[in-house]
């Protein structure tokens, strides 16, 4: 056998709710109604959250933003399958998965309106704080699964991650440990076709990012990342795998960037109204409507009322957000080490306090 | 009148014309100009080949303008803020500082890395960093500040010029808020001189980049020498000696945290070859050591003009 | 009468012991006993669960490190050299260092990385680095550096315990050059204070880890004092300045390249705070603002006691 | 289609001489008897130079050294299908491939005693200095490729690594821009199972080396690394679909790491002598020399005048890099920097010269 064969690979696809709100009946998970209606409603306060905070940033009253228009149900989805039962490891653009995970509206204006205390993660909630640093967070979320098994503890990692992330080293770095330690990691891609201005297919030569996980020697799947039950159904797997012992998952949601990248960025520089007006058209939210509707759980009137409930949470935190007032400017020198240091508490007895 | 982007962007465009093997690669600098579009046009005057869009890896982009720069190019790799260069200080410690050394000057890394540094526009987190220190106790690694439209054309063109791997630090705050002539023509500013700005008699202040217009503002009402390096590694000793022998007293401001600071090297530069001319204790007026603050306490962090005045005037009473 | 491979590894043994939360981690650390057996036998002891063989990827162990000390585990990782520690300074300071700040509290990371460091074992390339002046720089994280076995132990165990990140930093020129008397018990030093090494009058010698011999021998002949600093950040300001205030003169001795390390931050500290009672230039020993060079030239790079003897000469003329 | 196959892939290996020396005709290489003897002295020259250090490290007279023994067939062999027609990017372990390149022996003797002298290669030569960060030289290769793409030079860029170094983040972005830009780049890892006591196992989940190449969209293949002609032919193969515009290659050479990981390790401390002897029995070149006795290219002699010449040759090194001297110190300062710095030639001029 002189020129052989020494190993074949596959990745898989998984479509579940086509654009019409159709649904693959052998593939559905096990969601009932109210389940449905509960991502249905998370998803409706993603957005409403995200277009309050686009609003008020226009206004001048929050910072740079990144949009989740679009991501909703990769992020919704993902983030109700994990549940409180695993540590999420968020980037910037996952305001969709944190609500989903019931974190406080109010600490999101404060983290987007550069307020430290937005990331004080609420006791009791799994959740590390938002990285910044594309990609760099891969190997926290694996240090966390090592820490689990140590410790006995089942809660698996789940790491999100944009399609850029994937060509940085420690991306790459934190998959292979969680392979060769077959660690209780999912790493949730959100490709979005899009980092910045850089197409998808200019990021890597590869013809999914799924197909990635074979260098890890872990499974690697594409799902459709506006379909909430496709999502859902890939995120549980791989969760259910993790607990079980099995190791890591990565998983690439298929989705899209609605929004500039940010509100600093202006995307029709780069790309196509035609592109962004296809994928209007796979909107995630509407989708789900529709199979709702189609599936009698959409009586008339019911959108309109969760829309109304969406603003309310919204208005909601935005008032708590502003009734908490600005932090403190000695915070600073308090939170560097656990102990400041006699250095810190020097500066901090010359600090005047004014600008 | 430009802004210190537009100056950029014609140093870019004048070096690229100049000499066909200088080529710009970083995220988003093609199509999109860069996020504060120091390379807007210059995809289309330069076509994809030279001015390219990089995937999401900066120890990568590092590491590949070291290879396209010993062989005959000189990439101007852009990162896109100061907080994601850290992924490539391996390659700028490890490599493209020791490629000469290493071969014994049969290659070179004829290269410039910028990228925007420093508060004040404020940014989420790591949009803000000013480290520039770590950078500068690299041998074999310059680093240049520009502090204006004018400075930031004739350093840029120098450093694109210049045989070795430069770090081209830019004020983020400065890019779009002062104007000034800049000539269209091409020029240099040497690399490793410092100016003066002001000349006086009482104290010498010395600052760079993204805390010298507050400098200067805060100069206004004394009689004191303001020195811009420009130039940090290596960095213009005789300048700031001769200034502070003069004087006899000075002050370094410096936005980064004050521990390993570069306000600490000119601190010690002056303690060691000025002191016996020294009036008064060399004062330093920097960031605080503790971990940089998101936007809404930036303001209580960058030392701002108050600060920098309380310490003329500390240095004055001696 | 133990090495300071021994000590070290006494303190690792200690600490594990004394919390189960305590694990190893880097490339080499099992089986093998890490390159310089730090961790020898400690394999058999704990289990592969608690010292464990990483693959080669620095950045991915130190940011690892991060999530399972942030998630209730102690890890002390181990970097084979400090020139592979490079690839890790982006998961320092953007990560390690601020999860703290950055979470308010809610997450912290009582973490160790440790990594030998300097020169005088006639090592390839990246094997001799002492870039500590850049991690100093790095608000948020401590960086110890023993200069004994002594001191090795009973800072390791508290850089171990501390509940913030610590960069440990063990000189690889001392790891069997001296043996001492070291306790059997876990013990520790606390993080941040000085040790006065020998008492004088004429001048303050200032040094840390790997030139502390060196400094030693050369004051032998000498009326000073000697302070080894130990913690380098935060460092003890106070003992530095109550020495300097007696003496008036202050040699500061470092392994690295002059530029921006750490001798400067402790000169321009002493300019600040010190300058009325100075009564001599501020003197630092380094090494030179060159690449380091291959092993054969290495001993004319590092300081040697001629140098440190020229230094205190030299202040004492004055 | 709701879940379905996405891509597959696949893995090839290449085997074309076993260790008993007989080959496979049909996928022989072109190489004809001369240049096949050629080799085998490359090979014979590679191994009394490794073995010549090793003896004088251990007399105190070199520095701490990495053995290539065992690595010779996928050194050499490679080496020789990239020739000066492409530019060679080493890690510390490859003075096989150097000394198959024509690298001056002296210069390798200075290298690894510590002067740089050793690695100002020589001018004419395609080599770039070897790279003690493992896994950083990767994104090097790859910028020189851009290079020589834009200046239209048809140099392809070759770099060696390790096993181990396939776990760095700089082999992955490296990897993944060669891909992304199709550069004309051949990767060649030397899977010699070891990364100081790591075995290969342990170091990635993944069955093989070469499917990484999957995760940046191009060809991966595993060869026998103990063997010639498969090494030569895979390399050769990759140069010319380099060289084609046909973008980048992986190619994992299966070999063995017979010696301990340098003259600083004790490899019996982690790995069994069984295994060690499974594959001393898989020496390259003994398996080469087998060959050629079977082909008629070995006379009686042949072999012992091969060796006899490959002595003379490194006597003859040495001899030159005794003679050249040590470096002169003030070196240091003037090779930072083309220009030195004022500050530079004032450390010099107070230079004692004394160590
Ligand atoms: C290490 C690093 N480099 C650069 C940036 C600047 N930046 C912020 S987001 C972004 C693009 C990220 O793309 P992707 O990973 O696809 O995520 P997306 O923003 O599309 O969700 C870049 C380049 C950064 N935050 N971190
Ligand atoms: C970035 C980096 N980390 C650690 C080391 C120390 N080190 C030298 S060789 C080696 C193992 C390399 O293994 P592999 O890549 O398989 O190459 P091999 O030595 O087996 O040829 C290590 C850990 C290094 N040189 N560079
Ligand atoms: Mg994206
Ligand atoms: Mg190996």
């Amino acid at each position: 056998m002189p020129e052989y064969t020494a190993g074949t690979f596959e990745v898989k696809r998984l479509d579940i709710l086509d654009s019409h709100g159709n649904s693959d009946r052998a593939l559905m998970p096990s969601l009932g109604e109210p389940e449905i209606k509960d991502i249905y409603h998370r998803l409706v306060l993603a957005r409403a959250f995200d277009q309050r905070v686009l609003a008020l940033q226009r206004e001048g009253r929050m910072g740079t933003y990144a949009s989740i228009l679009g991501q909703e149900a990769s992020q919704v989805a993902s983030a109700y399958a994990a549940g409180n039962n695993a540590r999420v490891f968020p980037s910037y653009r996952e305001t969709g998965a944190l609500i989903a995970l019931g974190y406080p509206l109010y600490m999101l204006f404060q983290y987007w309106s550069g307020d430290e205390r937005g990331m004080r993660v609420p006791d009791g909630m799994n959740i590390f704080p938002v990285c910044i640093s594309v990609g760099s967070h891969v190997p926290h979320a694996v240090g966390a699964a090592m820490a689990a098994r140590i410790k006995k503890e089942k809660l698996p990692s789940v790491a999100y991650f944009g399609d850029g992330a994937t060509s940085k080293g420690d991306f790459h770095e934190g998959a292979n440990m969680a392979g060769a330690f077959n660690l209780p990691v999912v790493l949730i891609c959100q490709n979005n076709q899009w980092a910045i201005s850089l197409p998808r297919s200019r990021q890597s030569a590869a013809a999914t990012l799924a197909q990635k996980a074979i260098a890890y020697g872990f499974e690697g799947i594409q799902v459709d990342g506006n379909d909430v039950f496709a999502v859902y159904t890939a995120v549980k797997r791989a969760l259910d795998k993790a607990r079980d012992g099995k190791g890591p998952s990565l998983i690439e949601c298929f989705t899209y960037r609605l929004s500039d990248h940010t509100t600093a960025d202006n995307a029709s520089r780069y790309r196509s109204a035609e592109e962004v007006e296809h994928w209007k058209k796979l909107d995630p939210l509407a989708r789900l409507g529709k199979f709702m509707e189609k599936e009698g759980m959409m009586p008339s009137g019911y959108a309109e009322e969760a829309a109304r409930q969406a603003t309310a949470a919204v208005d909601e935190g935005f008032r708590k957000y502003e009734e908490a007032g600005p932090p403190s400017p000695e915070d600073m020198f308090l939170n560097t080490f656990k102990t400041p240091a006699a250095g810190q508490m020097a500066q901090l007895r010359g600090f005047s306090g004014g600008k | 009148m430009v802004n210190m982007v537009e100056a950029l962007n014609m140093a870019l465009a004048g070096e690229m014309a100049r000499d066909s093997n200088v080529v710009i690669m970083g995220e988003d600098v093609g199509v999109d100009g860069g996020v504060f579009r120091v390379s807007a046009g210059l995809y289309g005057m330069f076509g994809p080949e030279r001015v390219m869009d990089m995937p999401l890896a900066e120890s990568g982009i590092v590491g590949m303008a070291i290879g396209m720069s010993a062989f005959g190019l000189v990439p101007v790799a852009e990162i896109q803020f100061m907080g994601f260069l850290y992924p490539a200080f391996d390659q700028l410690i490890s490599n493209a500082s020791r490629i000469r050394a290493r071969s014994r000057g049969r290659y070179g890394c004829p290269m410039v890395v910028r990228t925007p540094y420093g508060g004040g526009i404020k940014a989420i987190e790591l949009h803000s960093e000013s480290a520039e220190a770590a950078f500068c106790h690299i041998p074999g690694l310059k680093v240049v500040v520009p502090s204006s439209p004018y400075t930031a054309k004739g350093l840029l063109a120098a450093a694109i010029r210049d045989p070795d791997p430069v770090l081209f630090l830019e004020p983020t705050r400065l890019y779009r808020l002062i104007k000034e002539e800049v000539p269209e023509e091409p020029f240099t500013i040497p690399l490793g001189k410092a100016r003066l700005l002001k000349e006086g008699r009482d104290a010498t202040l010395i600052s760079w980049g993204s805390m010298l217009q507050k400098t200067l503002k805060a100069a206004g009402a004394y009689d004191v020498d303001v020195i811009d390096l420009m130039t940090l590694s290596p960095y213009d000793e005789d300048a700031v000696l001769a200034s502070v022998k003069k004087t006899g007293r000075a002050v370094i401001i410096q936005e980064a945290p004050r521990n390993c600071g570069f306000a600490s090297e000119v601190a010690a530069c002056i303690a060691e070859k000025a002191i016996l001319s020294l009036r008064a204790p060399v004062t330093r007026v920097a960031g605080y050591d503790v971990v940089l603050p998101f936007p809404k306490l930036e303001d209580f962090y960058i030392p701002n003009q108050r600060r920098i005045t309380d310490a003329i005037e500390e240095v004055l009473k001696y």
